[in-house]
């Protein structure tokens, strides 16, 4: 794929920015001033960076419970999110939500469901109104391998198949859904890999790789545009962290320490800034300027969230129904 | 089936319905119609085509509606309610689906999210129990878990199949369910009246609505104006009035308490006969300024006894009521059982008429322990 | 295939059972005194029969709404089916169930679902208590075209791939669903038959073939059997009256009248029946008999569910709750 | 996660108790243990302790049980519930399941047909919404639908997960829904000794059982006796005596109604505390004749007030227990809203000791309206 220096940069700086959001919420998250579970993004930024890169502004996602990446990657205001982890009336869903209910509607994030798969037919609904609306928008669906084990998976693809919506499927593999390893929950590949080759366009792919996720996801991106129909990218990678909270609240003993490892030597950003590097896409003060912005902006946010009104009892009853 | 003809097309009695033509009728159509105004004027229509033109009046005046269910093209077009819709409106905005209850639910609540606004017909309640988790997890509470950031305006509908031996997977009445849900709002319709406007309602209504219809309300016909208009979700309706006893009865029960009603004021007795019409928002006012006049309350509802419809209205009158409670509340309900496949046994099974009146006539003037 | 002539006339004689019983009801549907939908298995019976002559009696079956065909190939008792649509307290579920709810525990029926899927993670189920308690006994689930369309079918198979399950699916495309063909529902072939080849025996077969049917179980039976695990056969054939009731209830003009006219001509009952009178593996007398004796057999089945009892207002409260 | 301190580990109040060692609890062992005698027995164990003691002794009492759900072998083992088991009892009979909650509980439906009795761990009660049409169209009705033919033995288990910020989502507490089924018997244990042996019970019946259990539970520790004993579904208890007022409480509820009642008999009020233990079936009279002394009915629960546990039991009570009223009903329960995330909201939506002392206090002295 022939990217230029500047689309390299910025796959590049949306991965390094949301790795150091997340390290930042890890590192304070003993503080208890984040009362909200936190599923961190930390391992898999290349996935959410490289498929949003493919998309425009008014193209909708649908994430899930570990859904800061997306968030960030599809043009999330940071203050907005930690303020909603700090649990305040400035967060996106205004302190109601926490971390696992993110939505940024500027951005055609329409909300995050916590149940798992949940959010699977939610973004095929949303390619569908954009199909019944003659729009050529695409609905790009985040979700684990968890996710697919749940029925919603199959009902959703046959119907985006079925109506050929333009919903591209993204599933990240990181190998585990809490401390279940893939291999107790599925019994080999995705059936829908070798199973509908003649109706979807599937590939299974390195999710560490920024530019094979953003060239794959142009691919499905486009042939949804034109109306072709949807895709399944099952993207491989590693959640290096723990399912949820900071590394010291991980429990231990599920995971063997060399797979981590082994996983730990293959991060998506190191990888990919060395890779730039090596190519001269980047130097070494391009790189520093973009941490010293990116701490800044984080610092920023995390102030702005700090110093933000919490909701109060009054606010209870709002937003029950819509008018 | 033959045996179907559980109960003979009929017209609706002629009931109070005070706030037929009410304040609370809210036109849908530019200029204010006749029936605003005036006296009822509209066609004796049955209870399926009021459901239809309202389907069809919703579809005509906003592109965003579309109707969507496993069957709504079939030749029967789900008793009659969306026959013949995707001759006029075409496939893609009237389509059937996959029998993928769990997921389809979430299309709808996606296409909602998405711009349109969705019908979507799931038959029987029964098969509403795929639905749950996209219902109640997602549907009625994105609008709060966003703090209000977005939307999810669609309509749910399921009739309710009494009789037929449809046993016990294919007849119940799960309003009990849903009731508890916050978020969502609940219809259930009595009249072909209601029927038109309340689905109209429920498709301008911006949050995600259920409409629990019934097999027996199918058989009706009854006066319906032509034009568009909205019956409002909230408000229930005096159907008959009476000094001694108050009776909420919810569907075609109305019909059934309204007949009973009739039986006894020859007896001496009269009650006041109440259709909530929905019954999330309840129309709480309604219910306690009655039973503030009569003193009594008898609760009706098509659904298993415990923790149904009936509890919670039983429930609202003994909290905000007590005052005014001359005698205990009577609830009738269907026995807290699966429904039996067997005629015998369905008979055994059901109340009616036969059993509203017993209760009335029990809390008017005194159980006989 | 080599099958003595005993067992074809074995499998020609189940179906022809089947289609007469079929036909009875049919023919008396109107007269109102079985108040309880039912389901025809009229065209299939080559289905039922073919996969049941390869089950032992304490193997299991899962059934559904179009459930007579499974109910007697099995072994199920006629009387007592016959009493069940007629509503009456000898009847096999007592009355309480109808049509759609069969029950014949002594021969593997436990019960019949008529939730469209329902009964296919509960088949699943079974095969998953016989291969905890070490038996080598196998569990059939029957289903139709439209309850593949349920995500429960892909999470159950996915759960018996993964535990080698002894199940057998078995999938009867019929082609519609209610008034809804198949390609309003499915986007082509399942995604199990070519998806999961490593891992699944499949097949598409004629389903209105009994021997290849009886073939095509017994592969997957027997492979159950010795612990390899689940498989997933597609029984192509065709609902030829219509969903529910008798033929002068069904709704016209959703079906082809050319399309029925090619399923008639191909009658798994009559072409079976024609096959084996050229092979010489049945005669005229003998199919006399058969007729005779299974006429015999329906009235009295008939007979007996007239003269029993129906259940009363006593009978309601009972069996709520197993002591 | 440190903010999941919601409440500090402790032991949870002495309550009279008087059935805890009494006729209507069963020992399961082949000889009479001793607890069944004399007084208190036992060692002071956690909730998880308690509640994993019984597993693990259904476990080996009966080869047919097992323990499925997803996550029942992770390290934290279900709030200790299922910890280590699958060490002691093998994978096979204690296995991790993939997240498939709709067909998994078909499965358990179908394993309990064919012979076993699976305990299945669904976490929280949220994910039972995947599961309703197995447990609510299947489960509750296949004895029923057969005539009696078939029976489904099976125990499903969820805990409410209150606190951690969990949200809309992870937190609901959904006995309102599952009251209202018939056929589903449903437990809410409040103590360390009944968490064991309503798990025991459920185990050994016959019936599919759903148990409701509550993250609060699980910070408490209380005597429990090693051997293994049931505690009978459908047996209230009385946790306190009181003649002023009858409060029923479930869950963790109950601690907290305790609590109340302790602070306001120095205030001259005695309240009378009912814990259920079982809300399906409900031991109705152990609630009526303690309104029948009391007069006065306060009704507490974890769940959503309209249509719930609290609508039930108040309407049962205007209904068969009207005469000996004194007072509105009051009913405590959190308000009708999805839980919202942030910790200011989560401690205006949450009632607790505060919310019933207020209640009770108005129900006794007469509201200031
Ligand atoms: C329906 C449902 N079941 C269970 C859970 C509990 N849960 C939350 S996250 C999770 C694991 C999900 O794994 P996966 O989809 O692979 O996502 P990952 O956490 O690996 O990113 C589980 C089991 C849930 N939220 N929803
Ligand atoms: C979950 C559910 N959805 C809808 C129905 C209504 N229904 C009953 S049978 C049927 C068609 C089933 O088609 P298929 O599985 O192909 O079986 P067939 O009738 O063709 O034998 C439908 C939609 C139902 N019983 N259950
Ligand atoms: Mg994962
Ligand atoms: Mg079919």
């Amino acid at each position: 794929m022939s990217l230029t220096f500047e689309a390299k940069r910025n796959l590049w700086r949306s991965m390094l920015r949301i790795r150091r959001v997340q390290e930042r919420i890890e590192s304070e998250y003993l503080k208890d001033e984040m009362k909200t579970p936190v599923h961190l993004y930390i391992g898999q930024e290349a996935i959410a960076t490289g498929v949003c890169a493919a998309l425009r502004a008014d193209d909708a996602i649908n994430s899930n419970h570990r859904s800061h990446g997306h968030y960030l990657a599809k043009g999330g205001d940071l203050k907005a999110m930690m303020a909603e982890l700090f649990c305040r009336s400035t967060g996106c869903s205004k302190g109601y939500g926490g971390s696992m209910h993110l939505v940024d509607v500027a951005h055609g994030n329409m909300g995050t469901s916590a149940i798992v798969g949940g959010g699977i037919p939610i973004g095929t609904g949303q390619g569908l109104a954009f199909q019944m609306q003659k729009l050529d928008r695409v609905s790009v669906v985040f979700f684990g391998d968890g996710a697919a084990d749940e029925g919603t998976f199959y009902e959703s693809l046959n119907f985006a198949l079925l109506k050929k919506l333009p919903v591209v499927y993204v599933m990240e593999n990181n190998g585990w859904a809490v401390c279940s390893p893939t291999n107790t929950r599925h019994c080999g590949d995705n059936v829908f890999h070798k199973g509908a080759t003649d109706r979807l366009f599937s590939a299974k792919i390195d999710g560490n790789d920024p530019e094979l996720v953003l060239e794959t996801a142009q691919k499905a991106v486009e042939r949804a545009r034109r109306g072709e129909g949807p895709s399944f990218i099952e993207c491989v990678t590693y959640r290096i962290l723990g399912h949820a909270g900071c590394v010291s609240q991980d429990p231990k003993g599920y995971r063997d320490l060399a797979e981590i490892e082994a996983w730990r030597m293959r991060c998506p950003v190191c990888a990919y800034q060395a890779k730039l590097l090596a190519e001269c896409a980047l130097d070494a003060q391009a790189l520093a300027e973009a941490e010293t912005e990116i701490s800044a902006e984080i610092d920023a946010a995390f102030a702005f969230a700090r110093q933000s009104p919490l909701p109060t009892a009054a606010d209870l009853h709002h937003n029950l129904f819509c008018e | 089936m033959p045996w179907s003809r559980i109960k003979p097309d009929t017209n609706e009695p002629e009931f109070l319905s005070q706030d037929m033509h009410g304040s609370a009728t809210r036109g849908l159509a530019a200029s204010e119609p006749d029936f605003q105004r005036g006296g009822p004027t509209g066609r004796r229509i049955s209870y399926g085509e009021a459901t239809n033109e309202a389907l069809s009046q919703a579809l005509s005046l906003d592109p965003r509606v579309f109707v969507m269910g496993q069957g709504v093209d079939d030749p029967s077009g789900m008793f009659g309610a969306t026959k013949n819709l995707h001759l006029t409106y075409g496939r893609e905005r009237v389509f059937d689906t996959p029998l993928a209850e769990t997921a389809l639910s979430g299309i709808a609540v996606g296409a909602a999210l998405g711009g349109m606004r969705p019908v979507y017909f799931h038959n029987r309640p029964d098969f509403l129990l795929l639905a749950m988790d996209q219902l109640v997890n997602h549907a009625a509470k994105w609008h709060y878990m966003f703090g209000g950031a977005a939307s999810v305006p669609l309509v749910f509908w399921a009739c309710v199949g009494r009789g037929w031996g449809s046993a016990a997977q294919h007849s119940q009445a799960l309003q009990g369910l849903f009731m508890h849900v916050p978020g969502l709002k609940l219809v259930m319709p009595s009249t072909c009246y209601d029927a038109k406007g309340l689905m109209l309602a429920a498709i301008a209504d911006n949050n995600p609505v259920l409409i629990i219809d019934h097999r027996m309300n199918f058989k009706q016909r009854g006066i319906v104006p032509e034009e568009p208009y909205t019956v409002p979700l909230g408000k229930g309706v005096i159907r008959r009035n009476g000094r001694d006893v108050t009776v909420v009865a919810v569907s075609h029960l109305v019909t059934e308490a309204f007949l009973a009603a009739q039986e006894l004021a020859g007896e001496g007795i009269e009650a006041e006969i109440i259709d909530p019409r929905t019954l999330r928002p309840l129309d709480e006012e309604l219910i306690l300024s009655s039973v503030a006049r009569t003193g009594r309350l008898v609760v009706c509802d098509t659904g298993w006894k415990t923790g149904g419809v009936t509890a919670e209205i039983a429930a609202l009158v003994a909290e905000k009521g007590f005052g005014s409670l001359r005698a205990p509340i009577a609830r009738v309900a269907n026995p807290d059982l699966p429904t039996p496949a067997g005629y015998t046994l369905e008979q055994a099974y059901y109340i009616g008429k036969d059993d509203i009146r017993r209760a009335i006539v029990n809390t008017v003037r005194g159980q006989e322990a």
